[in-house]
């Protein structure tokens, strides 16, 4: 089974080095195709180690080689396929896959063809890195490296200023999450003495809770970066200016879901402190409904997406911190299919479109795009968690668990978030593919993507429909590691009414949602009454954190910058350096008169010189003579 | 009683003569003064029983040195009044007076100290110039050769500053120039 | 020849740039090319022979000197100064082998070959005289190179460069002599030999005051905040292989001297000032990476990117345990190889543009990709990125310090999302967007020579960072060996308190070697 | 009546007096032949100074030899005291000065070199210091400093252009003064003891206890009136810029270094014991005297725009930090203080001739002074092996190590710290620092400046012979191979130094 | 009123000081020669009172040799006056400033 997993490994890698190779050279076809290729091995080999673990086969582990050893101090390139791991690699593989082939479609006119399929491929192994790793430093590898291609990406149309600058922000909102995660790693290193997953979980339950409680909230901190949860999830929106397919395989299904890897892998950890998992559980439902409302009134198609993706890994981070691994887990793998099909369906939209992001600028596309419609208009069903789609299954038991595990406020807000979810994804849809041809005046003659591209996206349509079949094979497999539970609600009626309230609920919030626009006929121009509401602005203005952030960090940090600059560094502490060169340099300057050149002058400072030595005699002398005086007269005055 | 007095009028008129020295505008006066002076102090060598020293101090002061600056006086042609600019007289007499006070308040006290043994005693019933004579040519025989070097030296340094030798200077001169000098064969 | 490979290599470069001087200036860049490449192979050959599993010292030459002062030269190396011998030697071929053509290259490169004899002989001095005679001779070549080669204020710059450095290494000229004094006083022989000071145990408040006079030397040679206000010059001013020069290995004389003198010397002193210190560190860390982002010049950027970085390294040393200790020397290297390299990349459009500000530039991916790439896996390389070799460096002594402290590290830390900002922000004024400036229109893109130069180091800076075994492991065996001889040597509760005890944790073999036995 | 005196030859001792008389017979002998036959070529008298600086040098070898046998010699009644520090001085003098002599035999003509009477005056000079040095007798030392002092003005003088006159003239008012504070010094002394011989006058003075403290303090202060005006110590040290850039550059080299050691060892013989007796008094004074001396002539030295005026405050810097061996007074800083002015004859000497080579006769309109540091720019250019020689001088000065000064300045502050002289050990390290500056600025004129136009680099040779190349090598290759040397010299100094009590 | 030793050395000082006074006042050189005369001669009265009261003939052979020096410092001395007059025709010694800083 190694060699499956190494192939699995390392086939991204060197299609990204292949490619790399050809990123000066205009464009050439055949790396794509070989990209995806290899890509696809790393989907096969992947497959294999699935069926083998599913086989009930033991875990995979190997030790490539040692990285870094020092002291105590030992880290392996270890890499391990056990069920969880297994699992994040078929989500990874498969979608790269598709978006490989994809992208040979969506990037075809595109200059940088082969440089892009470099940084993807190079993103598809950082994510494996991340996801088989057997330690944390290793995740840690990968978490930098998937950090790395996503600014690569992201900032792949570097002419565009808001493009650079996005990925700039992406990276460096994810350094700060990932401070956080090394500082957690550095604390489990001097806890337990190892980094590997198997020897820090054993140790942790020698621990006391206080240490356990930092470790977590370290590592969380991490996760929260990489998953855009709040105060960092600014970035995520942003980096939607990258090409779409990074945004379906990065921003959605992949490399955002590893935060949620992250506290899955450390379940055992997670366990030990339920005050800790609480807390994300909280932010979780709380990044759902903030996010979702943020997607209410957008008008960026991708945005929007992007705000869902935000809210679902919320759902995520919600069932992780509530100790539902399994069901965070699944939810992560139903949603990297539906996401990232909704994504590539947004892709081909915008390709229609001539990158045209603004739904109100489009509607009616479904004559022409009949295939995209279908796909996005499932996948959105899917997302909104309609039964028998993929969402359905995952959605649902992580609201079951919330009110399995007596948090009924979480749970209240992740069910009015599922009816957000619907409204706002319906609403994408209809303001798209139905009511009038807006597009029209903008004199844009949209087309249906390529054939190939809408076959390589219908693995992810038929996953999306059908993953809900595979939830119990997949609560089978992972339980053996995860600390998992089947949540079932005690009655049966419970559940019913639950269910069917959830299903009741989320399909009128998607016929609002048609009601409200699918007959959709004008471009907004901002000045109708909701437009200018109060809510409406906070909403659309993303509740005014990126201006906060603007205005009061970044700025603040560039004046500071300047200010440590040319008033500290060049004013105080270099000129203290100067002032004192200065200082000899000028008295030299100014007692050199003393050497006024007259001899009279000259005899005279000799003869000054003579009576300060005599003064100094004398007085000495003087005091030297009389020192028992001076002395008794001294302790007289009580010296 | 005499010595005293004798003391207290040489002091007086030495001081005297070295203050118009130093202070007079006329170098003819401030010449005739310090040769004075010098004569005087001859007079405290005699009291002091040093007559070969004092001899000296009239023969080497007032016949030489005296004789030099006179000749030196009129090649300078100062014979008349000097007029000297004048700095800040306070840091001069300041100076000098405190010098003068520093010294005075500790030579004013008595020394303590009387561990001192005569090295070159004086000899009972053997003249001054005698005993000098005899310290001079056996323990103070090599610094008495050495001043005589000095002398040599002194005569060979003012025969070369003051003689002709100085008149042109071979430093300032230009290569060419120097050619032309050695052919009127006033250089060497 | 092994037995005096060290005295080989220290002498060999300034021999052959004593007979440069005969050589015709069309044959001296080959002539400087091929005796810079004998000196690597030499380096080489030394990693090679050297024996990774022993902790102390070898090729160990000793050789009277002044043997009634106690001053002899002896040279040795052991896993912490063998790698930055070899990256000196490295350097220096790429710096000839890249050097642009500028007014006399002639003495650029006997210069540069004066400067490398300075360079191996700092690191393989066993003897604080000889050791103090190569660090200061090597300021001579390097102000000649800023203050000959350099841009406008190169005089100001260079005078600087040596009055700052000379100053304080006459401080430190001081505690040493009053650490041979005191050897004298404990044992009735003077010595200046590195080793026999090792076995001196001081009371702690000579400790302290001699820690500062060293501390001072090293500081501002390092150049620790806030005596770091000669290095944005020197970088600033310096031809390119100047600043390589300057950056890889000159920088790596203060970290290395706190390893091999302040540490092993003054155990106790160590873990006194360990706070202090390492607050300045963190200063350095945080404050000169914003002063880096408020840079215009794109060379001053990374010229304070430098002290960043040398923020880490110092917290690394301080950290007093094998991890941080280890890491801070491997982060030398990698400080070494990446910020060389930027300094080689910037000198690149210099080369064509003959300016440094950023504001100049703009878009140049689009006409320089090649060149683009690399500086963008060098910047990666500097902000930490994980498989590069900083990372190992960075990862390594912020894990050692977060054992001493942790809100410390916390703030260190700091530096790795600063780090990102500034060299990102410069990145990106500078090779993304259009190409707005005309005269960057038809740049050419990184030719052979440069290529000479970089691909070499792009190679190690990623397989030293996939890969550090080679190099960490002898480094940690002689750390090891340090470590131990602090905890052993310190006399202070706080002492052994903070300085781990390896034999407790774990059998190690501390092995010792002295000038004796060489002898 | 008197008795006629006996005096064995053998208790004379007269051979202590070869080392002195051989110069004496030398000069005379320059002196006869110019009477015999005029318009001898200088090279001449060159050589036969240099014949017999040599054998003088050896006879001093002699010297040393029986010093190493049978310790302290006295002769002449005891005027003579031919100890280690006499031998060292006079080997420092005699080097020096034979290093000095062939630097006459320049491409141009001087006025000095053209007349005999230099080479005798010289020769005479060289016996007046070496009097100076081997004895303890105050009267001898006085007659030995007047003997070459009078000689030295008039070879300063001998060069005949203005600035050397009025170098002259201010040079020897100066030192009447000071022979004026020597004897007025020498007369407390003898008062209070009744001795001027200086071991007796120590004697005397510890017999009694230092009773009359206020005496022996006036004493002192006029003594250290005349040596601070013969060391150049801040504030008598005003003479010192003025005579060195009046003179010519070589006589100003011999100036920063012979007649300084000879005060040197004057000063050690007299204030050592006095140092040793505990007077806090003199401790203060000394400190205040390095301290200022090395600091302020610093500043000075930074603001001058002539680097013979630049060399001169160095020279008196110099001065300032080997007075620190007489401060502290060790036998190590003894021995450091010879040690360092050996190292600093080659350098000095030799960065004062570097000078000497390039003096022109005429200066470009531009030149503002023989040597201005404008002369010098782009040196590098024109005249590679010049300027690299000329760094070297300048770095070694500086104290870089490993050239010769670099030893000197170690011994030295070592010297300091093992006697707890910590704070002086710093400023002497900081002042050091300073002091890098002026002679970094040279360096870069030299190196990093351009050249003025029309300057072709000959200029910098334009004076050069062999001879004086010959010179300037020795001392570059002293000044490079020093640490060679320190090891034999150091043991040679110290066991002489040890062996005469200091 | 025994005259002692204290006398002759204050009379000395007194002498001494005088003589600076010149040295320091006095511009024009010649004249200022004659203080350094003054200088001496001031020393050699307390050399020969201290060889009178401690009766050793060493002060008489000191105050022998200034006055050797003294007559050797006045051949050099004017013969540098000499030179200068020759050239600049004056010997106040505010001329002889070309050299300063």
């Amino acid at each position: 089974m190694e060699k499956y997993l190494y192939i699995a490994l390392f086939a991204p890698l060197v299609s990204s080095l292949f490619s790399a190779l050809f990123t000066a050279t205009p464009k050439k076809m055949f790396t794509g195709i070989v990209a995806s290729l290899l890509i696809f091995s790393s989907l096969v080999s992947s497959f294999v180690l699935l069926m083998y673990i599913l086989d009930g086969g033991e875990p995979v582990h190997v030790e490539m080689m040692t990285w870094m050893a020092t002291g105590h101090l030992y880290i392996p390139f270890g890499f391990i396929v056990d069920q969880v791991s297994v699992t994040m690699m078929m989500v990874v593989t498969l979608v790269s896959t598709i978006v490989h082939i994809y992208s040979i479609g969506y990037m075809d006119h595109d200059k940088g063809f082969n440089r892009f399929f470099s940084w993807l491929s190079a993103f598809v192994f950082s994510m494996m890195v991340l996801v088989m790793s057997d330690n944390y430093a290793g995740l840690f590898i990968g978490w930098e490296g998937v950090g790395l291609c996503s600014w690569g990406l992201i900032g792949f149309w570097f002419h565009k200023e808001v493009a650079t600058w996005a990925a700039n922000e992406a990276f460096i909102m994810n350094r700060i999450a990932d401070l956080g995660m090394l500082i957690g790693i550095f604390l489990v290193y001097w806890n337990t003495g190892t980094l590997q997953y198997d020897g820090a979980f054993a140790a942790f339950s020698t621990l006391d809770t206080a240490t356990l409680t930092w470790i977590g909230i370290f590592l969380f901190i991490g996760a929260m970066g990489k998953s855009a949860q709040f105060p960092l999830h600014t970035w995520l929106a942003d980096a939607m200016e990258g090409p779409t397919p990074v945004s379906a395989l990065i921003h959605a299904a992949t490399m955002v879901t590893a935060g949620v890897y992250l506290v899955v892998r450390s379940g055992e950890l997670y366990d030990l402190i339920p005050n800790v998992g609480l807390f994300i559980a909280s932010l979780g439902a709380f990044v759902a409904l903030f996010a979702a409302s943020m997607a209410l009134v957008n008008r960026d198609m991708k945005r929007i997406i992007a705000y869902s993706t935000l809210s679902q890994l919320g759902y995520m981070f919600a069932a992780a911190g509530l100790g539902a691994y399994w069901v965070a887990l699944f939810h992560l793998m139903a949603h990297a299919f539906f996401k990232a099909l909704l994504f590539l369906g947004a892709g081909n939209v915008m390709h229609a479109m001539h990158d045209e992001l603004d739904p109100f600028k489009m509607g009616g596309l479904k004559k022409v795009m009949r295939w995209t419609w279908i796909m996005m208009t499932i996948a959105s069903l899917a997302l909104a968690g309609i039964f028998p789609f993929a969402g359905f299954f995952s959605k649902d038991t992580i609201l079951e668990a919330a009110f399995a595990e007596h948090h009924f406020v979480i749970y209240g807000v992740l069910l009015f978030t599922a009816g957000l979810t619907a409204f706002y994804s319906f609403r994408l849809v209809a303001l798209i593919f139905h009511g009038e041809e807006r597009y029209k005046i903008f004199g844009i003659h949209p087309h249906e993507a390529y054939r190939f591209m809408l076959i390589a996206m219908s693995p992810l349509l038929i996953l999306a429909m059908i993953a809900g079949v595979f939830q119990v094979p997949f609560f089978e497999m992972v339980e053996e590691i995860l600390n998992a539970h089947e949540y079932h609600i005690h009655s049966h009626t419970t559940l019913l009414i639950m269910l069917v309230g959830t299903q009741v609920f989320v399909a009128l919030a998607i016929l609002y949602a048609y009601k409200k626009y699918a007959s959709w006929s004008s471009v907004p121009d901002g000045t109708s009454a909701i437009e200018n509401s109060f809510v409406y602005k906070l909403l659309y203005n993303q509740y005014y954190i990126p201006y906060f952030y603007e205005e009061y960090i970044v700025k603040s940090y560039k004046e500071m910058s300047e200010v440590f600059w040319t008033k500290v560094d060049m004013k105080i502490v270099d000129a203290t350096v100067d002032g004192i060169a200065g200082i000899i340099y000028g008295t030299g300057e100014k007692t050199r008169d003393m050497q006024s050149g007259n001899l009279s002058t000259m005899l005279k400072w000799m003869v000054a010189g003579l009576v300060g030595l005599l003064s100094l005699a004398v007085v000495f002398g003087l005091a030297a003579r009389y020192s028992d005086e001076i002395l008794s007269i001294l302790s007289a005055l009580g010296v | 009683m005499f010595e005293a007095i004798a003391f207290y009028l040489f002091a007086f008129l030495t001081i005297t003569m070295f203050f118009i020295t130093v202070t007079t505008s006329q170098a003819l006066y401030a010449l005739t003064a310090l040769a004075a002076g010098m004569i005087f102090i001859s007079a405290f060598f005699f009291i002091l029983g040093a007559d070969f020293l004092g001899a000296v101090q009239i023969i080497v002061y007032t016949g030489a040195v005296m004789a030099l600056y006179a000749f030196g006086m009129m090649f300078f042609d100062t014979t008349r009044e000097v007029k000297e600019k004048q700095g800040n007289k306070y840091i001069i007499i300041g100076l000098s007076t405190l010098a003068a006070i520093l010294v005075v308040v500790i030579f004013a006290t008595p020394m303590v100290s009387e561990n001192i043994v005569a090295l070159y005693p004086a000899i009972e019933g053997v003249g001054n110039t005698q005993e000098v004579g005899l310290v001079l040519f056996t323990k103070y025989l090599v610094p008495f050769e050495v001043a005589a070097i000095m002398l040599l030296v002194a005569m060979v340094a003012g025969i070369v500053l003051a003689g002709k030798k100085m008149d042109l200077s071979i430093t300032l001169m230009n290569d060419e120039d120097l050619e032309k000098e050695k052919n009127k064969k006033v250089l060497s | 020849m092994l037995d005096h490979i060290l005295s080989i290599l220290i002498f060999f470069p300034a021999l052959a740039g004593v007979f440069g001087f005969m050589i015709q200036k069309d044959g001296m860049r080959a002539y400087g090319v091929s005796v810079a490449a004998i000196e690597f192979a030499l380096s080489l050959w030394l990693w090679y022979a050297f024996d990774g599993s022993v902790s102390g010292m070898q090729f160990m030459e000793s050789l009277p000197l002044v043997p009634s002062f106690g001053i002899n030269y002896t040279l040795g190396v052991d896993g912490i100064s063998l790698f930055i011998i070899v990256l000196a030697a490295f350097f220096t071929l790429l710096g000839i082998g890249s050097l642009t053509d500028t007014a006399n290259v002639k003495y650029m490169i006997i210069t540069l070959l004066f400067l490398q004899m300075t360079m191996v002989g700092v690191f393989a001095a066993l003897d604080a005289i000889v050791f103090y005679v190569f660090w200061e001779l090597s300021l001579v070549p390097m102000v000649y190179i800023i203050g000959a080669w350099g841009g406008p204020l190169r005089i100001y710059a260079s005078i600087k460069f040596f009055l700052y450095t000379f100053t304080g290494s006459l401080v430190m000229l001081v505690g040493m002599l009053f650490m041979a004094y005191f050897y004298y006083q404990a044992t009735g022989v003077w010595s200046f030999g590195l080793l026999d000071w090792y076995r001196l145990v001081l009371p702690e408040n000579l400790q302290l005051w001699l820690f500062a006079a060293f501390f001072i030397g090293f500081a501002i040679k390092v150049p620790m905040f806030p005596f770091h206000t000669w290095l944005p010059y020197a970088h600033g001013q310096a031809p390119t292989i100047g600043s390589v020069i300057l950056a890889a290995i000159l920088l790596k004389m203060g970290t290395y001297a706190f390893v091999r003198f302040s540490l092993p010397l003054f155990p106790d002193a160590s873990a006194f000032f360990m706070i202090p210190i390492a607050i300045l560190a963190i200063i350095m860390v945080i404050y000169t990476a914003m002063v880096a982002y408020a840079q215009k010049d794109i060379k001053q950027v990374i010229a304070y990117s430098s002290i960043s970085h040398m923020g880490i390294i110092i917290l690394g040393t301080f950290a007093l345990n094998v991890e941080g200790v280890t890491g801070s020397i491997f982060l030398m290297l990698g400080h070494g190889v990446v910020a060389g390299a930027l300094f080689l990349l910037v000198g690149v459009i210099y080369d064509r543009r003959h300016t440094k500000m950023m504001s100049e530039f703009g878009g140049l991916a689009h006409v320089m990709p090649k060149y683009a790439t690399i500086f963008a896996i060098m910047m990666m390389a500097s902000v930490g990125m994980p498989l590069t070799i900083n990372f190992v460096g960075e990862f390594l002594s912020l894990l050692g310090f977060y054992q001493q402290s942790h809100i410390l590290t916390l703030l260190a830390g700091i530096g790795i999302i600063v780090g990102a900002i500034y060299m990102l922000a410069a990145y990106k004024k500078v090779f993304f967007g259009e190409v707005t400036n005309e005269k960057n229109e038809n740049l050419p893109d990184v030719n052979k020579k440069e290529l000479f130069a970089l691909v070499p180091l792009v190679i190690v800076a990623i397989w030293l960072g996939v890969y550090p075994k080679p190099v960490l492991d002898p480094i940690n065996n002689s750390v090891k060996s340090i470590i131990q001889l602090m905890h052993n040597k310190s006399i202070t509760e706080l002492g052994q308190e903070r300085i781990p005890d390896l034999v407790k944790v774990k059998e190690i073999v501390i092995q010792e070697t002295t000038i004796e036995e060489v002898r | 009546m008197l008795a006629p005196i006996n005096i064995s030859m053998e208790s004379l001792n007269v051979l202590t007096l070869t080392p002195m008389l051989i110069p004496v017979v030398g000069a005379l002998l320059i002196l006869v032949l110019d009477v015999i036959k005029g318009g001898l070529h200088k090279s001449l008298y060159v050589v036969l100074s240099l014949l017999f600086l040599a054998m003088d040098f050896f006879s001093v070898v002699d010297s040393a030899g029986i010093f190493a046998q049978n310790g302290t010699v006295l002769g002449m009644f005891d005027v003579m005291l031919i100890d280690g520090l006499a031998i060292l001085a006079q080997f420092i003098i005699v080097l020096a000065s034979m290093l000095f002599i062939p630097l006459s035999l320049t491409h141009k003509r001087f006025h000095e070199f053209s007349y005999p009477e230099f080479y005798a005056l010289f020769l005479f000079m060289i016996s007046g210091f070496q009097f100076m040095v081997a004895t303890d007798n105050i009267i001898l030392i006085f007659v030995g400093l007047e003997t070459s002092s009078l000689a030295l003005y008039t070879l300063i003088a001998m060069h005949n252009r203005d600035k050397s006159f009025e170098a002259a003239v201010k040079y020897f008012t100066m030192g009447a003064l000071a022979a004026g504070f020597f004897s007025f010094g020498a007369m407390v002394f003898y008062a209070l003891t009744g001795s001027v011989e200086i071991n007796k006058i120590a004697l005397v003075l510890a017999a009694n206890g230092y009773a009359d403290i206020g005496y022996v303090l006036v004493g002192v202060a006029f003594m250290l009136g005349a040596f601070a005006f013969k060391l150049s110590l801040i504030p008598f040290h005003t003479w010192a810029p003025d005579i060195y850039e009046g003179s010519s550059a070589s006589m100003a080299g011999y100036m920063s270094i012979v007649p300084k050691i000879a005060a040197f060892i004057v000063a050690m013989r007299f204030f050592e014991f006095l140092v040793h007796s505990g007077i806090v008094w003199l401790e203060v004074v000394l400190y205040a005297f390095v301290v200022l001396t090395m600091t302020a002539s610093n500043m000075w030295a930074l603001v001058q725009t002539d680097v013979k005026r630049m060399l001169a405050y160095s020279s008196i810097s110099h001065a300032g930090f080997v007075m620190a061996a007489i401060l502290i007074g060790t036998t190590q800083a003894n021995s450091a203080l010879f040690l360092y002015w050996v190292l600093f004859t080659f350098t000095n000497l030799g960065s004062f001739s570097m000078l000497w080579i390039s003096r022109q006769k005429n200066l470009p309109a531009h030149q503002m002074s023989d040597h201005s540091y404008d002369k010098f720019a782009g040196m590098i250019k024109t005249a590679p092996v010049a300027a690299l020689i000329m760094g070297l001088f300048m770095l070694s000065l500086a104290g870089l190590p490993p050239f010769a000064l670099f030893w000197g300045k170690l011994y030295l502050i070592s010297s300091a710290v093992t006697s707890g002289y910590t704070v002086l050990a710093l400023i002497m390290a900081l002042n050091s620092a300073i002091a890098g500056y002026y002679y970094l600025k040279l360096i870069v004129y030299m190196f990093m400046k351009e050249p003025v136009m029309g300057n072709d680099g000959h200029m910098y040779v334009a004076n050069a012979t062999l001879a004086l190349k010959t010179i300037i090598g020795i001392a570059a290759i002293g000044t490079i191979f020093a640490f060679v040397a320190i090891n034999p010299l150091l043991e040679f100094i110290t066991a002489f130094v040890y062996n005469s009590g200091y | 009123m025994e005259i002692g030793l204290n006398h002759y050395l204050v009379l000395s000082t007194i002498l001494f000081a005088i003589g600076l006074v010149g040295v320091m006042r006095r511009k024009n050189l010649l004249l200022l020669f004659f203080a350094t005369e003054i200088l001496l001669n001031s020393v050699n009265v307390a050399f020969a009172a201290i060889s009178h009261y401690y009766g050793d003939l060493t002060g008489q052979m000191f105050a022998f040799f200034v006055i050797a020096i003294a007559a050797s410092e006045v051949a050099v001395g004017l013969g540098l006056l000499i030179v200068w007059f020759k050239r600049h025709g004056s010997i106040d010694l505010d001329s002889l400033s070309s050299m300063k800083g």
